[in-house]
């Protein structure tokens, strides 16, 4: 699943790898750098992303918490408006909810009110495929995107995971920074040199193609790649666009690869309706209208929550069947 | 409060038994891949799960976390039951839409909890709420861990229980640990049992090894619930004798803190109090034991055998079926 | 404001008067139904909606609960779970944001998750330009439209108001009822004799019209009446269709609309990102690509918090000259 | 902590006469249309709020709610600040961009509350963690009322502050009501500060009306949050003489109780003492309250005066300036 295999001289970095080595160059260049969460500190993280970090750092910058959401991004508010750079772990992306107040009323709306900016990142992991059931395989970035004041990032690579994650808490304002779960130890490159960092705002063309444009993020990304190799044996050029930042869209990049190809899809996991892709596929058929030759397509999950056994997950999750079903009735209209 | 019979005293040691047998077996079937997700245990605590669950009567109803098969066996559910949630299986109590001990069937008085701790404490107010103003005298009982008393949501539903003098009572398991948090990393209370205060509600603190004594704080707080005295906290001191799930090692936890706690098994001590009391003989004990550890077995095989879910029940169940208009009834009929 | 002027005969009924007429009649009818929230009881809710409740059905059907949104949402779950149709206020529908986990993960999911449906309603005011400032003028129904398990209701006239919440209130599943304050008292029905229930799911068409269609709900519905006042004498035809239910949309009517007219306006006072407009357009650029004639066009507020003070509210809202700006455009196209 | 000087006194006095006359002539305001939204007093409760932010030093954080009025002029804000900020004028700390007493500026030390009541407390706790990490011996003092104390946010922020043991100061307004809801329905807790148990953090309740008492017991907690002994709950025992708001009558407060209350005010009874005491004669508050009611009206007429922002302020500060990117740092130039 790596773009392009390691070259024999540097070693490579898996996703969870890069986000850790991420943070700890932030930590080591900036000492208003901490984190706090939910066994962040002894522990690792319960999915290791900070292992280490503790014993690198000390106990005052890598902060267990006591099981309360709403006071860790509280917490990391506070902390922010005095000058610090707060990064709070949420355990599962599916507990941003019991924080959401916090979040979109106090977070986002901090500097607008008051002129007082809170440069903190709320980070965690997101996503299915691991059968991790209702609670612990949420997207729930769209819920989210709906609040100005916020910025949401979700890499697919090892790369951007590292870069994005860099760009998040040098970032002045409250940036959220999804972990898609399946690919922190699936995905892994050799990691730019130096000081890697991936402006948020940018979004990255995968894989130029001329048929449609696939505009996804997160684990999408590579069901993309995969589905992209298959349309091609069959002569459809798909170009991909791995979005990277969600908030905000980077139009340029959106509309440009849309203008040239003319079809769309949006793909993503997480649910349908009230997702990033009515959000892409609106802006879309309001500012791209002329140069589309076709429906705007969205491959997503369906309107239910994330099942449980296997074979429901199965049918839940959009895979590369279901993206090259829609990508040759989309190419042939 | 009666004391408890011979029968009932056989029937506790039954439920915390067959929760340690159900539990043996779930790990081999993880070793074997057939559990999917992780496996949450609650070796050691078997006695809070079933000692307080054992204070409910007909008509209760008991809102269990992960850590609470035995409530949830005390309950009617079966081992077959635990085994199909856990292996995702279509003969799950949830039809494989939700796993480990996320079950619930209303009418067996069981309300199924989501991951988000705390968030069972307000519903269950609401379930004794409920119960108030439809005359039915029943008691709700829910449990909360000692990370999950530092959650929003546990002290709202609390604090509402406490304001309304719901029938409610809250078993907060403390056992020492939240994932790899200990007690004092997450709040600086003496106890949880402390937390009552707060809410104008009495709490007992209660050796959680010692089922008698958990039933015995359960059952005064159940019926004291019944009487219309309000809700009760009832504090389980006990320990997490295993990591937080099959996959943590529990590095963290101090060696001789965990030795010395397994040297408290809540089963084997019950075993010895029924042996050393007169009541059961070793040999009836050990009969009993061969009779669970088969009739698991079966169950685990039965559960083994149903099959999964079709995959378009993943589109089923998000919203009550429509409700048939007539111009659909005519064409469903023609 | 009213749709109608009110035949001498009958007396006409306020958008408050009608929900709380609503209600009263439910509880009349099932004495499984009760209410509960902040101040609903002896105060008769902020805004009055449950005024006189309390006197007629008693404190255990009215009844006044701590501070706590999650519990009172919690409690109506739990009661739900027993056979109870409870109905809980948010004071402000700002702060539905104070119960987004319990409406989200325990309601919403409860059903799909065990078989167990949670019959309740939600309900608050929301919306602006009464001067609320950031807290007590939000829009968020688009934050919940992301979750399967919900449905989402808001009301435009008075005759709706009551024929909604009644319906809300019989549904079997979790109804989120959002009531726009600015309308409480400025608008009026001569409301239908008799047991009044608008089924949730439908869409009215307020205006018929050849030229392009309006997509509202809430106070919008008003804003979209008055532009079209102005657009027919400019020559321009508008057809507005009131949403009245967010969740699930009526496709039927909506598509039908802008198969019509080819041209579609999406209006709403919620913050554009991510708002409900967002998943009218993805479907309408999905389902109805080859009926459209021109791009569709969003008519929103601008993706910030909403100000306080009046010259910026102002600015913040969208209005009849914003929309008569965008109609002549899309018009012209 | 050293005895206040006579000139301390009278600068208590000042603020809590400033906060009486500034809501005078908010109240005066709003009856002419000129505050945006509504209003929102603190009549009776003036000695808690002066009392307490006095007990702060330079350089202390403060988080103030919407009846804090008085802790906020001990804060420097002016009463031109707090009459732009309610009549929403492009003067006004929020710049027109929210009402009320939702203003902050970090460089006065000040935290502006968000309308969520308990989202403060965690907020405030961040606050105090920082300091602690910049090595900056400050407090953080906030206020919670009755009401708010029943939220998830103060559970949290409190657990966490009693739990990382930091130097935060809760003043918990009991006055008596939360709207129209009393404390009885509030919470079956007998008072505020048995909440604190909960937290493992020390508690004391204060008569709210008494400046002197609170600013006492303010000062301990704050020398107990410098020394590092962390956070302390402060329990003012006060009363809202007024309705929630300016269009509430409080039609539902007993007649008895509010009246009882009345000949309890706050800022009489403290001028009776200052007199009785003979620290400060009649003549002499007559001459300051002269003073204060004019500087008042020539701020209120000042504010009134400036400007409302232009419209296209409504579009601004979502988000900082975007950071100059070399490619538009170069287009700008030419
Ligand atoms: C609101 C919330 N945050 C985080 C989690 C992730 N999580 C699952 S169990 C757990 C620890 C729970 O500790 P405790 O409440 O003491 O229960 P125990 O596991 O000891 O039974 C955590 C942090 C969760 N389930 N819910
Ligand atoms: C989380 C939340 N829910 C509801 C409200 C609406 N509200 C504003 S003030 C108030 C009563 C507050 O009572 P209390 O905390 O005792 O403070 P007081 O008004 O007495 O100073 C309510 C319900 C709110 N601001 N925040
Ligand atoms: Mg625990
Ligand atoms: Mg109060």
């Amino acid at each position: 699943m790596t773009v392009s295999p390691p070259p024999a001289s540097r070693p490579s970095t898996t996703y969870v790898e890069a986000i850790r080595e991420g943070i700890l160059e932030e930590m080591e260049r900036d000492d208003r750098v901490f984190l706090l969460g939910e066994d962040v500190g002894v522990y690792g993280g319960a999915f290791k992303v900070s292992e280490g970090l503790l014993a690198r750092f000390g106990e005052e910058r890598v902060l267990d918490t006591p099981l309360s959401e709403t006071a860790i991004v509280g917490a990391a508010v506070g902390a922010a408006l005095m000058g610090m750079r707060p990064v709070a772990e949420m355990q599962f992306a599916d507990f941003f909810s019991c924080a959401f107040d916090m979040i979109t009323n106090f977070a986002a709306k901090s500097r607008y009110r008051t002129g007082a900016g809170v440069p903190l990142v709320v980070r965690g992991p997101s996503g299915g495929g691991v059968h991790g059931g209702p609670f612990h395989s949420q997207n729930p970035e769209a819920y989210f995107a709906h609040t100005p004041g916020l910025k949401i990032v979700q890499p697919a690579t090892a790369a951007d995971a590292k870069g994005l994650i860099k760009a998040a808490i040098r970032d002045e304002d409250p940036v959220l920074f999804f972990e898609h779960k399946y690919l922190y130890r699936r995905v892994r490159d050799v990691l730019p040199e130096g000081d890697h960092v991936v402006p948020i705002g940018q979004a990255a063309v995968r894989r130029a193609g001329r048929d449609l444009s696939i505009l996804t993020y997160g684990a999408m990304v590579w069901t993309a790649l995969d589905a992209a190799a298959t349309l091609e044996s069959e002569g459809i050029d798909a170009e991909i666009v791995d979005l990277r930042t969600l908030l905000p869209l980077d139009e340029e990049t959106i509309f440009a690869s849309v203008g040239r190809t003319g079809k769309a899809i949006v793909l993503h996991e997480a649910t349908r309706t009230g997702g990033i892709g009515a959000e892409i596929a609106a802006r879309l058929a309001e500012r791209c209208f002329e140069s589309l030759d076709a429906p705007i397509v969205r491959v997503t999950a369906p309107d239910t929550p994330v099942p449980f056994s296997p074979p429901l997950e199965e049918a839940f999750l959009p895979n590369a069947e279901k993206l090259c079903k829609a990508a040759r009735a989309l190419a042939g209209y | 409060m009666p004391e408890l019979t011979r029968q009932q005293r056989i029937v506790l040691y039954r439920h915390m038994r067959t929760t340690r047998l159900v539990e043996e077996k779930l790990v081999a079937l993880y070793r074997q891949g057939k559990v999917v997700g992780g496996l949450y245990r609650c070796l050691g605590q078997e006695a809070t799960a079933v000692g307080s669950a054992f204070a409910l009567s007909r008509g209760d109803i008991l809102g269990p976390l992960i850590r609470n098969l035995g409530s949830v066996l005390v309950m009617g559910f079966t081992p077959r039951d635990v085994f199909a949630q856990h292996m995702g299986k279509a003969s799950s109590p949830s039809g494989g839409k939700d796993g480990n001990l996320h079950l619930g069937r209303p009418e067996q008085g069981v309300v199924s909890a989501i991951s988000m701790l705390g968030a069972l404490i307000p519903v269950m107010a609401g379930v004794a709420l409920a119960a108030r103003m439809q005359r039915r005298n029943l008691v709700a009982m829910t449990y909360i861990g000692d990370g999950g008393t530092s959650t929003g949501p546990f002290h709202e539903g609390m604090n509402f229980a406490g304001a309304q003098r719901l029938p409610l009572v809250v078993v907060a398991e403390n056992n020492g640990w939240a994932y790899s948090t200990p007690l004092r990393k997450q709040t600086a209370a003496k106890s949880l049992a402390d937390r009552a205060a707060a809410y104008g509600i009495p709490a007992e603190s209660v050796d959680g090894n010692d089922v008698l004594a958990v039933f015995e704080a359960s059952a005064r707080a159940v019926d004291r619930a019944r009487a219309g005295a309000g809700p009760t906290l009832v504090e389980a001191i006990t320990y997490r004798m295993k990591g937080h799930a099959e996959h943590d090692n529990q590095e963290y936890v101090p060696k001789q803190e965990l030795e010395a706690w397994i040297r408290r098994d809540p089963i084997e001590a019950y075993a010895r109090e029924l042996g050393e009391s007169g009541l059961v003989g070793r040999e009836e004990l050990a009969a009993i034991d061969r009779e669970i550890s088969a009739e698991v077995e079966h169950q685990a095989d039965l559960a083994d055998k149903d099959p999964y879910p079709a995959a378009e029940r993943a589109l089923e169940g998000v919203y009550a079926a429509a409700p048939i208009t007539p111009r659909v009834a005519a064409r469903e009929r023609s």
